[in-house]
């Protein structure tokens, strides 16, 4: 990079080229020796660590949840091979998931999207860039007219620039309608702990903790930043070794590494959460730690009455009690469902009153430090956004709509008539790199760079140490001529309706190193300009040490009401857990191969959706593994096979989320079905967000059966076999053990 | 003195041995016991017994054959192991004993069959070694012997054949 | 020579032997050699039905190879423990088919059993034809046929050679010593006949069998050094035919599975392959003797004894049996305890009694005589041993698969795929059209073996009377 | 008589005879092993987008071959030269400037356009042949000669225009120097062979 | 000349293995040790094997079938008996299993055609273009983890771009051939290669397998047990678990080091650390 043969990196990538590099197919039966049939490698001017036969690693930032985590991407021959976690990142730690290993496969996935589609008489069909951007320029060009509410973008979690592009692109309507939407929220939560705890996104010390009481909470699989967790957790696991004890009605991949795992109706965690919290409130050294009239209305909950809501045996509640007395510093957290259900902020908020009446605050939960720019950290979704923007649309007032990394059309509930608001809506845009329910109803579908060929920049709404703003780049030269990187088409229209401001920007590129190197003195470099970026690019990942801040707990904000339990409706007489499966999520990785074929943790289905059923019910209802069932709600009805897992309450049936696609390619059409559209319109009272466990379904065999399709075989036991030898924590020293946790 | 092939055909095994002990206490002049053949559909060793002692050597190819079999066959094998490119396999030593003494067992049988029937084709000194006169219905039930002897003797024994009711004498006339 | 008896004689013979003949020594020299002769001329209509049939068969397993070579083993809906599915438990059935004509040729021979000389032709061709057909499917389960090859033993550009520790190597060079001594047999055998056929035939056969008679012209040399010949290879053949099934054994028995891994496989599979050959032997015996008019030869007394002799196997092989259930019960190794109830209670366990039943309980049709006389009862009762002894075989492979050591692959539901059966029919059709077509070319009585009977018998007759 | 003893000393002679033949293949396939200069028919011709003269470049002018393929000895691939190290030497070079195949190279320069070369030593797809170890082992360590070190596998490339496979490049041809007792140096007489691990070769 | 060699060398080549000690003097004998405790079931390990390892994605109707072609996978058991429990009161029992490299390995007595041989370095081989397809291996495999191409995946596992991903260093298996975990031997190649070109040897944490390097709790670890000082040879060690023994003769309490199976004399090189659980939770 020196002198007048100074290239950019993106002339770089376009120089290196994957000239005749053809992926080889044959296989291992070609013994011959064929001279002159294969293109050989050869370059124009490629830099000099370039080396045919040899692997280069490039730093980014993994895409595929909203992380943030630090990759490192192993490019050979032009060509992106592997993703490896980057060691630089301190969310990462050098590893890497199974969604962020199958970011491979969203770049190369044979149904990408690889021209503009424009809706003409009904129908997508391909076009020109031209004829697109001619089409987007004339809707929300410079002579736009458009203002305020008639314009929305919705987006999936998007943080970093891009979040800064859109909101400046909104900006230039008036426009404060960046709708984020995230089928898979936690805003009861956050809105619960922001009230507790006083942040809505606390850091969690779980490698400082000698005991973890989840309620649902999966920060192994599902949760925020798993990967970060789960090296956390391999620290918590060393000696002393602390213990985990997990409290939900259908076990998590959390749960199913638990120490004691506990099976409670669903909604019912909040009533064992203050019955611990009552159990151990008569200890005195807890006493004050929450206002009297707390106190006071706890004494309700004694262990008979919690046990006969919860349905979890009443020597529970004193044992766990005492466990959590034993250990300290301990961490209470709750999850998903507790939190999904009508009263689930009110849930969550007695979960993490146990973190204060134990004086976990300071000790295991912190207080995030602060970022210097909170205007890049992705902002979470909720369901009422959604809500509001499918008003807007169905009152006729939204007159453009732009999509990007959502698709409410599969992941909204079935009851919530999105699909026919939006229809309402002139101008629909999509951009995205595959096809999906949503956008097959757009009126323009752009053709997205994949996130391996373009730049962006990426700030997680959970940071775990300082700050880190985590830099992705092209790893490769764009695999179609006609994909557009997000952020050029965004800066696009930008430049149309603010060109003197955006006119100095040719591409996003120039954008966002701009605004990366305008940042550079809060990062206290010394460095040049262009070094910086050079640096930052290098290193994947711009960081900042920060202390945690300090937590302000409030315990007062917790309402004791009288224990009650749930009346059944006997024509719904099951809880329905919409489980979350880790690599599939809300269904947007569906369109994967591998995380399609991956098994199931807990179940080792592949390619397909299933209701899980406790044996015992099973046995009762003479239900056989691969029986088809129909699930019905007051919403709707699916049906899937029935699969027996000892994991769940008995009252219970479970299906897991993200099958069921319709429109989003060959490896995710037809798998399965998708549950979102059998859940009933119940909303938490506090926030009013979807409660997405409170669904009550009653099951009906149909008579049909299939044969399950999964890893496991004809049994799930060992059958007497050392296979998986368990050893019990006091019989075991750790202490003594070669340590190999990669600190 | 030139040789010639006569031969008397038999309905009775009984007169065709008694043409044989006559033929053998002949002691006819340019005629010898070893010139005689008995032609037959099914094995007679009492006849034979009259025609004195003829060896046979197909045993000797048989234990050659089996001998030889077992010791190349232990030898390539093992040789063949010795030097073959992979030799650690599955915790096993490179040249083990109990699977080659497998494979050098059926070597020791094919070669020890195959040398048999080659010994016995020896025996037979075939293919290309037929005898000049044969009768077809010697492969039927007929018994047939083929004497050869000097010219100046084949009326004697003709006589003999005649004598013992022979259906039929085929003879070298040239 | 031949003797013409008077009534008085046959009145003798009756209060003296009363056993009914198992020839009668009075037939015609000339009559066998017309007889025998004929049965290559004119079958009777249901040879071709047979040989059609087998056509048919055998190019529907054509058809169902071409597409497993085409598309892949997937097709045979084989995975990951059931590796092998039903080919190689019908390979083990054919490798045992092929037992019974060494039993019956070289075993009965040695012993001087001379009932045995008929019958023991069409054995022997069935020996070879069995191996021919076992053979086929060692091709047939590998996933790169085109590289068979490799298993052979040869100097090649590559330095390398076939690993000589693996069963399935000794197996190959086993079948192949067995294959190539047996058609040396059966051919050396055969060479007085084919020199009868080639003095009775006219045109292009004569000229054949004129080739493949070698000059055979029944002197005595001949004869001589082709008794002894015989006599060496008959004994070299019975340790050869007991080493071919325990090495087939040893593909099991050496291996890891529970359930294989049981020292007394060998002397099991060998039994089990000489009961599967006579039952085989009386199946082809009674076909024969209708399609070809053999009743005269294939007489109801030596199918008596023959199916006397399958029944001694069948109790040997039943012992067997319970020895290899005691040994598993009785041990230490849970298991293959764990694999031998599984058998006998999970998926196969239909399929396994079945096997029990058939092969153990089925046989004493055979200890009675009024059975053994009934033509047809045999019929059935030699096809449903043969049919116990294949699913013994099945048994081997399926069950042992779907449950070994690794709970995690267990399976629970696995049945072969139309490619899989489409395969083990066409083996079944290819083995009866060489059959039929050998019948066809080849006398399958030997005939100057039945004249040495019928002169021997006659001969001590004569003894017996004087 | 003497016929059998005859015959049974033939046929003795003969298997004799047989395994004496056979030893050398059980000592290792001897059909293989070509030795250095065993195996010199030139290989097919291969048409390439501009026919390189080898022998100018090699021969006459005498440039080591790593000049040009530079990641021979630090790749496993010895790699096709960038277009730039071309462009290096005949920007400077005016004297052959208008000759055809010099115009060509400069159109691909211009349009900055890799030249799609052809592949002449190709092996089969389970084979990992890695150069930077043969040129490290023979040319850096023992200090042989380029044009030998290249041209054990290559041929004499400096008689050629474009470069053609004059060697087999067979598993029997790779294994029968790798069965060699190589010196380890020019200094240091202790021998090694190449590894025969399957697992070296083949992936 | 074979013979002389074969009568020169006879008593090493009677040498039984593997014996104690045997790779004192060896460069490298590859080793992983996985720690079941810390062991999640997250499938990190399975999809990075997919990406190094050119494994074929079969699709639903193959796998239904059994024909899943995953080197690793994850194992999980609702509990240790024959009994079904309740519930899972101490969660699930995770396992990842993949070819446990054993040395003493059933499989490579049996392939007829000497595919799956023992390197040097103690790794269970395959070699793919040797394979015939006898599947002998598989059914001796006590582990099941040998996996068999039963369709011809390089023609329908890899449509159009997809196939761009593949691993240059790792052939595209063709149907009919055994498959099987490797530990990453391309990885370990390119490392020995690079280590003799610069006259030393592979350092620890050097090289690492696919599995190994994406596990988030760093559960698997991977190394040169030939190097004493590394981290496998290290926890070997300190559990007391003897490579060429199958029993374990352990001085100390409290070790948590096992090789499944071992009671079958197969030898394997992964150690397995038991899972462990508060007993009193």
């Amino acid at each position: 990079m020196s002198g007048s043969n100074t290239i950019d990196r993106r002339d770089f990538l376009r120089v290196l080229g994957i000239s005749g590099a053809a992926a080889t197919l044959a296989g291992c039966g070609n013994t011959a020796i064929e001279s002159g049939v294969e293109k050989v490698q050869s370059y124009v001017q490629p830099e000099d660590f370039v080396v045919p036969g040899v692997g280069v690693y490039y730093a980014s930032t993994c895409a595929q949840c909203g992380s943030g985590c630090g990759v490192m991407g192993r490019v050979r021959e032009g060509r992106i091979l592997k993703l490896e976690g980057n060691t630089h990142s301190v969310i990462s730690g050098g590893k890497i998931c199974a969604l962020g290993q199958a970011a491979v496969q969203v770049h190369y996935n044979p149904d990408r999207l690889t021209t503009p589609l424009m809706r003409e008489g009904g129908e997508l069909k391909p076009t020109t860039w031209d004829k697109a951007m001619a089409t987007l320029t004339a809707r929300l060009g410079g002579e736009s007219t458009l203002k305020g509410a008639q314009i929305a973008f919705l987006t999936g979690e998007v943080s970093g620039h891009q979040k800064a592009l859109i909101g400046n692109f909104l900006d230039s309507f008036n426009s404060t309608h960046h709708v984020v939407y995230d089928a898979l929220s936690t805003a009861t939560g956050q809105a619960a702990s922001k009230a507790v705890l006083g942040a809505a996104q606390p850091l969690l010390q779980i490698d400082k903790a000698t005991l973890i009481l989840s309620f649902g909470n999966d920060f192994l699989g599902a949760g925020v930043s798993p990967v970060h967790m789960a090296a956390q957790y391999a620290r918590f696991r060393k000696a002393p070794r602390g213990t985990l004890i997990q409290i939900e009605p259908r076990m998590t991949l959390t749960g199913a590494n638990a120490d004691r795992w506990y099976a409670l109706k669903p909604g019912t965690e909040g009533v064992f959460a203050l019955g611990l919290a009552h159990a151990l409130l008569e200890h005195g050294q807890f006493a004050k730690t929450v206002p009297a009239p707390i106190v006071a209305a706890l004494k309700e909950y004694d262990k008979e009455t919690v046990s006969g809501i919860t349905g979890v045996h009443a020597d529970a509640i004193p044992h766990v009690a005492g466990m959590l007395m034993e250990h300290t510093p301990s961490l209470v957290l709750s999850g998903p469902s507790a939190e999904g259900q009508v009263n689930g902020a009110q849930n969550a908020a007695a979960i993490l009153l146990l973190n204060v009446i134990l004086g976990n605050a300071g000790k295991t939960l912190q207080g995030q430090a602060s970022h210097p720019f909170p205007q890049l950290i992705a902002s979470a979704g909720s369901y009422a956004a959604l809500t509001q923007l499918n008003n807007s649309m169905a009152s006729g007032q939204c007159q453009a709509l732009l999509i990007a990394g959502s698709n409410p059309i599969f992941s909204a509930p079935g009851f919530l008539p999105f699909a026919k608001s939006m229809e309402k809506v002139p101008f629909k845009v999509a951009l995205v790199t595959q096809v999906d329910e949503t956008a097959a109803q757009c009126d323009l579908v752009l053709p997205l760079h994949s996130p391996l060929e373009a730049f962006g920049s990426h700030v997680s709404s959970y940071q775990p140490r300082g700050v880190e703003i985590g830099i992705q780049q092209p790893l490769m030269e764009g695999l179609y001529p006609d994909t557009r990187a997000f952020g050029d088409i965004v800066l696009d229209l930008l430049r149309q309706r603010e060109p003197k401001n955006y006119k100095a920007f040719p591409d996003y590129y120039a954008y966002l190193k701009l605004a990366i190197t305008k940042a550079r003195p809060v990062f206290k470099s010394k460095l040049s300009d262009d070094d910086f970026w050079e640096d930052a690019l290098r290193s994947g990942v711009l960081q900042l040490d920060a202390a945690p801040t300090a937590l302000k707990t409030n315990a007062s904000v917790v309402v004791v009401s009288k224990p009650e339990k749930h009346v059944i409706d006997v024509r719904y007489p099951f809880y329905f857990v919409p489980s979350v499966r880790a690599d599939l999520r809300d269904g947007r990785h569906a369109n994967l191969p591998w995380l399609q074929e991956s098994p199931d943790s807990l179940t080792t289905i592949v390619w397909d959706s299933w209701v899980e059923i406790h044996p015992s019910t099973a046995a009762e209802m003479q239900i056989r593994e691969g029986d088809i069932l129909e699930v019905q709600s007051a919403s709707g009805s699916v049906r899937a096979k029935a699969y027996l897992f000892p994991g769940l309450q008995p009252d219970t049936v479970s299906m897991p989320l993200g099958q069921g696609h319709t429109a989003y390619g060959r490896y995710a059409n037809g798998m399965g079905v998708n549950p979102f559209k059998i859940l009933n319109p119940l909303f938490d009272a506090q926030t009013g967000e979807l409660a997405t466990h409170a669904t009550r379904v009653v099951i009906k065999k149909t008579g049909e059966h299939e044969l399950m399709v999964k890893d496991e075989g004809a049994t799930n036991l060992q059958q007497g076999r050392k296979l998986v030898a368990t050893v019990a924590a006091d019989q075991a020293e750790l202490a003594k053990e070669t340590s190999h946790v990669v600190e | 003195m030139s040789k010639v092939h006569t031969m008397a055909l038999f309905n009775d095994f009984e007169e065709a041995g008694n043409a044989l002990q006559e033929l053998k206490d002949s002691n006819l002049a340019g005629f010898r016991m070893q010139d005689v053949t008995i032609k037959s559909p099914i094995e007679h060793p009492e006849l034979s017994a009259l025609l004195g002692p003829r060896p046979v050597y197909v045993q000797l190819f048989t234990l050659f054959g089996a001998v030889f079999g077992a010791i190349t066959g232990f030898t390539l094998i093992a040789s063949a192991q010795a030097n073959f490119l992979l030799q650690i396999r599955g915790g096993r030593p490179v040249v083990p004993i109990p699977p080659n003494m497998v494979l050098t067992y059926e070597l020791f049988i094919l070669c020890g069959v195959l040398m048999t029937a080659l010994g016995c084709f020896i025996g037979w000194k075939l293919p290309g070694n037929r005898s000049p006169l044969y009768n077809e219905r010697v492969s039927e039930d007929k018994i047939a012997i083929l004497v050869k002897a000097d010219s100046a003797a084949i009326t004697a024994i003709n006589a003999i054949f005649t004598r013992h009711r022979s259906l039929e004498i085929m003879g070298e006339y040239d | 020579m031949i003797d013409r008896r008077d009534d008085s004689d046959i009145e003798i013979e009756r209060r003296f032997v009363p056993k009914a003949k198992d020839i009668n020594e009075d037939i015609a020299w000339a009559q066998i050699n017309k007889d025998v002769l004929r049965s290559m001329e004119r079958p009777r209509p249901m040879y071709w039905v047979i040989f059609a049939a087998s056509l048919a068969l055998f190019g529907f397993g054509v058809f169902c190879e071409v597409y497993q070579y085409q598309t892949g083993l997937g097709v045979a809906d084989l995975n990951n423990p059931q590796v092998w599915g039903l080919y190689i438990a019908t390979f083990i059935f054919w490798i045992g088919m092929s037992h019974s004509g060494t039993l019956l040729s070289a075993i009965l021979h040695i012993m001087h059993a001379d009932w045995r000389k008929p019958i023991y032709r069409f054995a022997e061709a069935m020996t070879t034809f069995s191996l021919m057909t076992a053979g086929l499917f060692v091709l047939v389960h590998l996933g790169r046929v085109w590289q068979f090859y490799y298993v052979v033993a040869y100097p090649n550009e590559r330095w390398t050679w076939p690993n000589f520790n693996s069963p399935l190597v000794w197996d190959a060079t086993a079948i192949g010593t067995y294959l190539t001594s047996s058609i040396v047999f059966l051919y050396f055998g055969m060479i007085p006949d084919l020199a009868i056929c080639r003095d009775t035939a006219t045109g292009f056969r004569r000229k054949f069998y004129w080739f493949l008679s070698l000059g055979w012209q029944g002197t005595d040399r001949q004869w001589a050094n082709f008794r002894v010949a015989y006599l060496t290879i008959a004994c070299f053949l019975i340790p050869l035919a007991v080493s071919v099934h325990s090495i087939v054994a040893t593909d099991f028995a050496v291996s890891q599975q529970p359930g294989w891994h049981i020292t007394s496989f060998p002397p099991y599979f060998v039994a089990g392959a000489l009961y599967s050959g006579c039952a085989a032997i009386i199946t082809l015996f009674i076909i024969l003797r209708y399609v070809f008019r053999f009743e005269e030869y294939m007489t109801m007394p030596i199918l008596d004894k023959t199916c006397r002799l399958t029944f001694a196997i069948a109790m040997v092989w039943t012992y067997l049996n319970l020895i290899e259930y005691a040994s598993v019960w009785y041990g230490n190794d849970v298991y293959a305890k764990e694999t031998l109830i599984y058998r006998a209670t999970g998926l196969y366990a239909p399929y396994w009694w079945a096997m029990n039943f058939l092969g153990s309980v089925v046989p004493f049709m055979l200890a009675f005589k009024s059975m053994r006389n009934n033509l047809t009862i045999m019929m059935v009762v030699s096809l449903l041993l043969n049919m116990g002894m294949w699913l013994e075989r099945f048994m081997i492979i399926s069950p042992t698969f779907a449950h070994g050591y690794y709970p995690w692959t267990w399976t629970s539901g696995w049945w072969p795929s139309w490619v899989q059966w489409g395969i083990v029919l066409g083996s079944f059709g290819w083995f009866s059209m060489l059959f039929m077509l050998f019948c066809k070319i080849f006398p399958t009585v030997s005939m100057y073996e039945v004249k040495e009977m019928v002169y021997h018998r006659s001969e001590a007759r004569k003894a017996r009377n004087l | 008589m003497k016929f059998y003893i005859n015959a049974t000393l033939a046929f003795a002679m003969l298997l004799c005879t047989a395994v004496v033949l056979a030893e050398p293949f059980v000592s290792g396939g001897a059909i293989g092993s070509q030795t250095d200069d065993g195996y010199n028919a030139l290989g097919p011709v291969v048409v390439q987008p501009i026919e390189f003269p080898h022998n100018t470049h090699a021969g006459t002018m005498g440039i080591n071959c790593m000049y040009c393929h530079t990641y021979a000895r630090r790749s496993a691939v010895s790699g096709i030269p960038r277009l730039d190290k071309c462009m290096g030497c005949h920007n400077l070079i005016e004297s052959v400037k208008d000759k055809p195949r010099i115009k060509q190279l400069f159109a691909y320069w211009e349009k900055k356009e890799a030249i799609p070369w052809l592949k002449v030593h190709d092996l089969p797809d389970f084979v990992r042949f890695n150069h930077e170890r043969h040129i490290q082992r023979f040319y850096f360590k023992d200090g042989r000669p380029v044009r030998e070190v290249c041209g054990y596998c290559h041929g004499d490339v400096a008689s050629m225009t474009t470069a053609r496979r004059v060697k087999a490049l067979s598993m029997g041809w790779c294994i029968s120097c790798h069965q060699k007792d190589h010196q380890e140096s020019a200094t240091n007489l202790k021998t090694s062979n190449g590894p025969n691990d399957c697992w070296q070769c083949h992936k | 000349m074979s013979l002389s060699n074969l009568i020169k060398n006879w008593s090493s080549l009677r040498v039984k293995r593997p014996y104690q000690d045997q790779y004192k003097n060896a460069d490298y004998k590859w080793g992983m040790v996985i720690d079941l405790d810390s062991c999640t079931g997250c499938n990190a390990c399975t999809t990075a094997c997919y990406a190094e390892n050119n494994l074929p994605v079969v699709g639903k109707e193959s796998f239904s079938k059994g024909q899943a072609m995953h080197w690793l996978r994850i194992e999980r058991y609702w509990g240790e008996g024959t009994e079904l429990a309740q519930f899972p009161d101490h969660g699930a029992q995770f396992l990842p299993m993949m070819c446990q490299q054993c040395e003493s390995a059933p499989c490579e007595v049996v392939c007829p055609v000497g595919a799956t041989h023992h390197t040097p370095d103690g790794l269970n081989s395959q070699v793919y273009n040797r394979c015939i397809g006898s599947r002998y291996c598989s059914a001796n495999c006590p582990y099941k983890v040998r996996y068999f191409n039963w369709w011809q995946y390089p023609e329908r596992a890899w449509p159009n771009p997809l196939e761009k991903q593949l691993n240059p260093d790792v052939t595209v298996r063709s149907k009919g051939v055994m498959e099987k975990c490797t530990f990453c031997v391309q990885r370990l190649t390119a490392a020995k290669n690079q280590a003799r070109t610069d006259g030393r040897r592979v350092a620890d944490g050097e090289v690492t397998t696919a599995c190994a390097q994406a596990c988030p709790t760093s559960a698997i670890t991977f190394g040169n047990m030939a190097d004493s000082q590394s981290q496998v040879a290290k926890i070997w060690a300190r559990q007391q678990v003897e490579l060429a023994s199958d029993k374990q003769d352990k001085k100390d309490e409290g070790l948590r080091g096992y090789r499944i199976f071992e009671e079958l004399r197969t030898y394997p090189s992964v150690l397995y650390l038991e899972r462990v659980r508060n007993s009193d939770a």
